[in-house]
């Protein structure tokens, strides 16, 4: 994919008194926040299998070795849940760690720490302690990596009491959300797109916060709204632009955290348009978007002037074949088709 | 071993027995809810261990955890008012037996997942290293929780980075049912040290002043910046694995004897007597001492209000 | 909860010169299946923890081990990864292996072999394999073992393609849908319930299979959809009685498989009934109920009265206090006045 | 050793290093899609090991599989078609490099999951077991996959039921990026057999004479009856960890010595000569026969059809 340009979306410098802008890719803007956040607090590391001289699997972490060093950036063996239970428990007693799990597939691995611990550590315990723990992690398709390191799983962790679920689109997002991520005492999966990171945007310098819960309209429009997240909203805004040639005005609202969600968004835009697409690239069935869909029909239900529609991945493991991968996961011209059915 | 310490030990070790003892009884009057373990039996270990723990030190236990938080110093009332669902407990009745933390002793809290707690405790020795603190942590768990993946992963990672931790094996021979006759194709578990590159070193859980000795010096060496080791104490669980263990797997005779031959209580009793460091009656003063703390506890904890209401999103979230 | 009486549901013994039936418990329908498949079947093993002398957590496999003995009832060191992925690699060369999770809150620990490796299995290697595979595991609150040993965690297995995902709610189900799991060559997720072991119902002799993908209409009725599974069918049934008084005539829709999916019937039943609720214990967010739902609101919108509505757990780990722990899932009650709400 | 497997093992690791070769050069082309991983410096021991081996033997093989497929009797066109997308390929395009399977020869499969394999080939040993066969399973894997998990709950499953297994890690002496200087606090990590209880084997990986020694004692082993063996073969991999990784971590130096000082092939040159075993020109004929060979089945790869669309459900399940 050709590095797309993605403009900063409108309320990613909210509540701020607006500092200077320039472009970076997506993975800079991550790894400026870790920078930031590292400098600020000494009590961040950050954890994961080839971080250090190799820069990460996707150069987030590259040249923080040299300005950390090894104790901060902490490289490990390949001990998935060896590493995030470490995390947990460096957490709980004054660090806050951010550790990588390279490939969100990965996951499976440490789930029990993610779950039975980071997350229900606070109920469990009656309160008394706290779990400042990031997980950062990549998820999608589109590299050729096949079925073991292109899932999108981001619903398993949003069915999961006490968790926070992030999926940032843009390098702005990415930066304003890993940090608000960073310095939340609950545990937060932050979970990028190995095609975004190479995807450039205006970023603001300085200190830059989005909110966890916030979502955000990426594109105002008036005759459907167009609800998706992380990569698919570059295609939510492609699509939105065929549409807007054809007479179509679609809304694109960008998730950005799917929990805490801003339902308050999204109704009010579905109100608005009348018409629903939730948009995403893991598979339709068990997906995110079946709890999206699931609000707008609960609580919109007699707004609607259409039966509301999802359009997800294809209910099969990643094909390895360039041709075939494509063709398992919604792309622009998938998203107009179905915009087109749904208004027509 | 001075006689002040001897006899503090000692008490521990009696709270601790009286303390099942209690609760298994209350169980039994359907007071208690769900499930407990018993660590009669075992108390030798968590004993010995912990008293050479200060109260920023930390440690992770397991389902058999009430031997572990006692040892840290835990309030008894708080701990009966958990396991009866008050909202007096340590977990506001959120947590129950299995899940019964005290944060405000360095107890990290007991877990429900065999081995769950392993990097936990790796974790908590990270911070001291990262902060550059002596603080100390030690990692409780069963002799099953060596089989699983959390252990290997674990262990690998506080040798690589020399982390101030000290895992404890409680050995009590049997993991539910699964005898370690058949779980390991080794008699000896403390031979896997070995291959991370750490000490691992067997000793007789049965025997406070060996517990006691053994880990004074890996805690010791925890603290000095010498890293992590790895403890099996030999013991046997007097009870079933959990209240109600129909316990298919081990004939009476079993059960029965290591009741008599293996009792970390009057072995002490034994040799405190023989050592004349002290006597039956200054024991018997102690039992009794113990006897009343325990049942004002009970009285105190059954006082307690019911588990308030849920509020949600602030118990699931600190920032919300 | 007191020994609750479920008849077999009426496609229960459907397809079949229906034999002789008499009573069992939910544990022992599920031990004549495996009796009866593993007498078939030499190639059939069952592995777990406890499963040998001790019978299982649930006493399912009680008395096996002295009828199959200790290479066939294989019981194993607390190792979830390791046996799961055991019988993986055994499903793969010949055998047909039930391995036992003992509670559905440690399958973060087996998630890797489940889903990378399991259920992507065929897919990824062009069909050369299959997997024959059935994990047994057992979900749901109600016995005070609180956040670790409670969890419903159902709607993480239907967001893999390649698995299928089975939760029988009576002991004519349990046994027919276990038959049916062993004998299918798919990993297959049977998820049991705890409170569910100690219930009683009638239960063909002999062979008895349920077809995987099969819903069953458990009480036919006019004025509402109720769909759910597992123990909160049990829920519904009881419901639907006091409906029934209230002159509600609600219709129980049993999934029994959640993958593959009996779209069919649910779609028959809402667009007779016009109303839709459904049930389940897992907390809301992220639910299969979300799936349900979504399915319903895209292709039978124009058939609801009402929009459609999820009942479901509350969005906290399962605390332990017994007073707190039915509070925090659906019980009947709450089903009744759901359904007031959907009808009135 | 005689003439006829000297050279039959010549043979298949200049097969290997001649389809790295080559696969690297198509990715250079783009023609290949993803990601390969080049098994160049390690070919002596697939090779060893899997010249002990029958069809109906199973292996697992890692995401730097080329190596096992070959040496377990893959046909290179469908290797190549598999690499190239083609409905031809071993994976009907579906798998690509890292997911090649070969069930007609007993290879259950690459994977691109680190440690993945373990606990599958311990299962295929299971099945051996159980049916009462004298089938035996190899399982490859690398240094980094010994800190996992899945390696430690498969080799002590393996270990308490004597389970026909050969685990196999090839220690390139890197993972990824990770030196295993400091992945391990120990320096030779067939040490950790010993806490499993099975014999740990350490081999040099670059001599095919030392490897298919070892190999053959642990695989008559475990069809014999005597359970498993842990084999760490030492070697080094000539690329980087995959095409075109810049290698920040070690020096142009340690790249380029390893290519002199650690070529399995050179080596196996070598004591052919010495040994009078076969001529240069000999040897100089069978790498020409390989050339041939490879060159056609690159070409039989391209003219394949490209993948199929993929049709469900029948290509997720086996029963639908
Ligand atoms: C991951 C996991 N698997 C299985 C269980 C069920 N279980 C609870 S305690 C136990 C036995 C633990 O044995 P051990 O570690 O020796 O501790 P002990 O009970 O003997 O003190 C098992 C299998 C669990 N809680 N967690
Ligand atoms: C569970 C898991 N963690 C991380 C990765 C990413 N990864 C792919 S290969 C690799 C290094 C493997 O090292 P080693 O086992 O020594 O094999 P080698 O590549 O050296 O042959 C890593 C970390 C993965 N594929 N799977
Ligand atoms: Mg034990
Ligand atoms: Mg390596």
């Amino acid at each position: 994919m050709p590095p797309l340009k993605t403009a900063a979306g409108p309320s990613a410098a909210a509540g701020e008194h607006a500092p200077p802008i320039r472009e970076l890719f997506y993975a800079e803007a991550l790894k400026e926040a870790l920078r930031q956040e590292m400098q600020r607090d000494p009590r961040v590391l950050v954890m994961g299998e080839d971080i250090a001289e190799h820069g990460g699997a996707f150069q987030v972490t590259a040249g923080l070795l040299a300005e950390f060093g090894p104790t901060r950036i902490r490289q490990t063996p390949i001990s998935e849940i060896g590493i995030v239970g470490t995390g947990v428990g460096a957490a709980l007693t004054g660090l806050r760690p951010v550790v990588e799990l390279m490939y969100i597939d990965f996951s499976g691995l440490a789930m029990d720490q993610i779950v039975n611990q980071a997350a229900q550590n606070r109920f469990m315990f009656g309160g008394q302690a706290r779990v400042p723990l990031v997980v950062r992690t990549q998820g999608g398709s589109g590299r050729g990596n096949a079925a073991q390191h292109s899932k999108s799983l981001e619903a398993w962790f949003t069915h999961v009491a006490g968790l926070k679920v992030v999926m940032p689109a843009t390098p702005a997002d990415a930066k304003g959300l890993l940090t608000a991520a960073i310095r939340d005492d609950d545990p937060v999966m932050f979970i990028e797109h190995k095609l975004l990171y190479r995807t450039k945007g205006a970023v603001p310098e300085g200190e830059h916060i989005v909110p966890l819960g916030k979502a955000d309209v990426k594109r105002a429009g008036t005759d459907l709204t167009i609800v998706t997240w992380s990569r698919e909203v570059l295609f939510a805004l492609e699509a939105a632009v065929t549409l807007a040639e054809q007479g179509v005005s679609a809304e694109v609202v960008d998730l950005r955290s799917l929990v805490p969600l801003d339902k308050v968004t999204i109704l009010a835009s579905v109100r608005k348009t009348r018409r629903v697409l939730v948009v995403h690239e893991a598979i339709k069935r068990g997906g995110y978007g079946a709890e999206i869909l699931s609000i707008v029909a609960e609580e919109a239900f007699d707004d609607l002037d259409a039966p509301p529609k999802r359009l997800a991945g294809l209910e099969t493991p990643i094909p390895y074949a360039q041709h075939l991968e494509k063709g398992v996961v919604p792309q622009a011209q998938d998203i107009v088709r179905a915009a087109l059915e749904l208004v027509g | 071993m001075d006689k002040k310490t001897a006899l503090e030990l000692y008490r521990v070790m009696r709270t601790i027995r009286r303390f099942e003892q209690r609760s298994t009884t209350l169980f039994g009057e359907n007071k208690i809810w769900g499930t407990i373990h018993s660590y009669a039996g075992e108390e030798a270990i968590a004993t010995g261990v912990c008293a050479h723990l200060r109260d920023d030190d930390w440690i992770t236990s397991t389902h058999r955890g009430h031997g572990h938080c006692i040892a840290k110093g835990a309030d008894l009332g708080k701990m009966f008012a958990e396991l009866l669902g008050r909202e007096t407990g340590y977990c506001r009745g959120r947590g129950g037996s299995m899940h019964i933390a005290d944060t405000s002793k360095g107890n990290l809290g007991a877990n429900g997942i065999v081995g769950g707690g392993i990097p936990i405790a790796t974790g908590a020795a990270l911070t001291a290293k990262q902060l550059g603190t002596d603080q100390v942590a030690v990692c409780f768990f069963g002799d099953g929780a060596v089989n699983q993946g959390t252990f290997h992963e674990s262990l690998n990672l506080a040798a690589i980075w020399k982390l101030p931790v000290v895992y404890v094996c409680e050995n009590n021979q049997y993991a539910e049912s699964f005898s370690t006759k058949f779980a390991f194709a080794v008699e000896d578990i403390a031979l896997r040290a070995a291959g991370y590159g750490m000490p691992g070193v067997r000793v007789d859980g049965g025997d406070i002043r060996k517990v006691y000795d053994a880990a004074g010096e890996a805690i010791a060496r925890a603290r000095g910046g010498g890293g992590p080791t790895f403890i099996v104490a030999e013991s046997h669980r007097h009870e079933g694995h959990y209240y109600g263990d129909p316990q298919h797997y081990r004939t009476k005779e079993e059960i029965e004897s290591w009741k008599t031959t293996f009792d970390p209580l009057l072995d002490a009793r034994t040799w405190l007597a023989a050592d004349a460091v002290a006597s039956e009656s200054e024991l018997d003063a102690i039992d009794q001492e113990i006897e009343t703390e325990m049942e004002r506890a009970i009285a105190w904890a059954e006082a307690g209000p019911p588990a308030s209401p849920i509020k949600l999103p602030e118990e699931i979230y600190a920032t919300s």
